[in-house]
């Protein structure tokens, strides 16, 4: 029996950046967990925390730009992002294609972040050997 | 080896009614790990009234200068955190 | 018979105004679609219309939706094939456009 | 044994409770068991007559009562938080079971989950 079995996490982010410590604390939490060798299956962004995948945050230059940090850890460790549609959709999240259904002015979803249901969430639920949540504080 | 029941992690401080229902929910064989706000609760004049252990995050502590109040649980690291969540069967993010 | 106008639509075929809504203009937005109305497609729509009503919401994704149906007309009608027969494409958002309900979000 | 969702904030000055009952539908959806649990100001989901037309929200009530339609297997209030929020059999929704010990059906089900 392996003293340290291997899990994989699905990450669940509701806070958002700049108004949360949500997103902080999950990478922190996520770079840790690969470092010891789990798999993070996948990050779902829901509720406020969809703000996270916006292209058009623009913190001061000195501060921590989480969602670069965070484009750059999914990147890297090929983790799929995920915002919830419902969710981006009425806080004004969209990709280009649902730029384009909704007829939108612009889309502004950072890469590599993706926009789909909650069947993704879902999905990790069932199959992540943990679903971690990273809510609001407060 | 899972040898923590439910992992309970909470990040609410102490007047948030969910820090309540977090310490309602504790029961024996679980563990409580605080982050971020939560760590007030250490600041907070109150008796350890849990029985099951307590971990709190050192960074979240170390940054809001509650370096000498955190007698009452042991400090962890990140990487502590993950290994927490591996030993715990569940985990509930409150 | 009368020949209604067909009221402001979404480039999804959606109404704009759900008030717009009359079992004419669910009859010409079925055209588009190439389907005929029959009594099986109208317990269908009417379905949908008192669900919508009670519940304030569509059911909220295709599966739902055939469950709904199942519910509430048994396993006869509440199944997919059944479903997408009458209605073709995702039976849920055909239906509701049809229905003249908001277009829904995608959520599942 | 299943998912416990928990809503423990009120309807509509906070949207998180929302969110909350889109998570169990889509559970719902995918033949997953879930349940619900409505606890603290959360109770007040479960309150009858709610006439939302003036400050235009859908009522929670309604979306609310297409959880068993939709296969959400349970809904269990808080017995404290009905007390005190005044919530007896006279003003509360159909089809909610009281729970006197919350702990007690967190410990009973494999996932206890918050939307916010």
């Amino acid at each position: 029996m392996a003293a340290n079995p291997i899990h994989s996490y699905t990450l669940v982010i509701t806070g958002a950046p700049y108004s949360t410590q949500a997103p902080q604390t999950a990478l922190s939490f996520a770079r840790a967990a690969i470092a010891a060798g789990h798999t993070v299956d996948r990050v779902f962004l829901y509720g406020d925390g969809v703000h996270l995948a916006s292209s058009l945050c623009t913190p001061p230059s000195d501060e921590t730009h989480w969602p670069t940090e965070w484009s750059i850890f999914l990147t890297n460790n090929g983790i799929p992002g995920v915002a919830c549609i419902a969710s981006a959709l009425r806080r004004g999240l969209v990709n280009e294609s649902e730029r384009k259904r909704y007829e939108l002015s612009a889309s502004n979803l950072l890469e590599p972040f993706i926009i789909a249901g909650l069947g993704e969430w879902v999905e990790g639920n069932t199959t992540s050997s943990r679903t971690l949540y990273f809510h609001a504080g407060g | 080896m899972t040898d923590i029941h439910t992992l309970h992690i909470l990040n609410k401080t102490p007047e948030h009614p969910r820090s309540k229902a977090c310490r309602d929910a504790l029961q024996p064989g679980d563990a409580l790990l605080l982050i971020e706000s939560a760590v007030l609760a250490l600041a907070a004049q109150s008796a350890s009234e849990s029985d099951v252990p307590v971990y709190a995050l050192a960074s979240d502590i170390v940054a809001r200068g509650l370096g000498q109040c955190a007698r009452e649980a042991s400090l962890i690291d990140f990487p502590a955190m993950v290994d927490l969540t591996t030993r715990a069967q569940n985990v509930i993010s409150w | 018979m009368k020949n209604p106008v067909m009221p402001a639509r979404n480039n999804e075929g959606f109404l704009e105004n759900a008030n717009d809504w009359t079992p004419d203009v669910a009859t010409l937005i079925a055209s588009d679609d190439r389907i005929e109305l029959d009594e099986k497609h109208w317990e269908i729509i009417e379905f949908l219309r008192l669900f919508y009503k009670e519940h304030e919401m569509s059911p909220p994704s295709n599966r739902l939706f055939v469950k709904s149906v199942k519910e509430a007309l048994g396993d006869e009608r509440g199944n997919s094939i059944y479903l997408m027969q009458l209605f073709p494409g995702t039976p849920a958002k055909t239906a509701c456009r049809i229905a003249g309900l908001p277009r829904p979000t995608n959520c599942l | 044994m299943g998912t416990l969702m928990v809503i423990d904030q009120p309807p509509y000055g906070t949207w998180a409770g929302r969110e909350a009952l889109d998570m169990a539908f889509s559970l719902a959806a995918f033949d997953q068991p879930v349940s619900m649990l409505f606890t603290g100001a959360g109770v007040n989901w479960l309150r009858t007559y709610q006439d939302t037309r003036e400050i235009k929200q859908k009522s929670v009530e309604k979306n609310l009562s297409a959880a068993p339609i939709f296969g959400v297997e349970a809904m269990y209030a808080c017995a404290r938080a009905c007390t005190q929020y005044g919530l007896g059999p006279e003003n509360m929704v159909d089809g909610v079971v009281l729970a006197e010990n919350s702990s007690e059906l967190i410990r009973q089900h494999s996932h206890t989950a918050f939307a916010g």
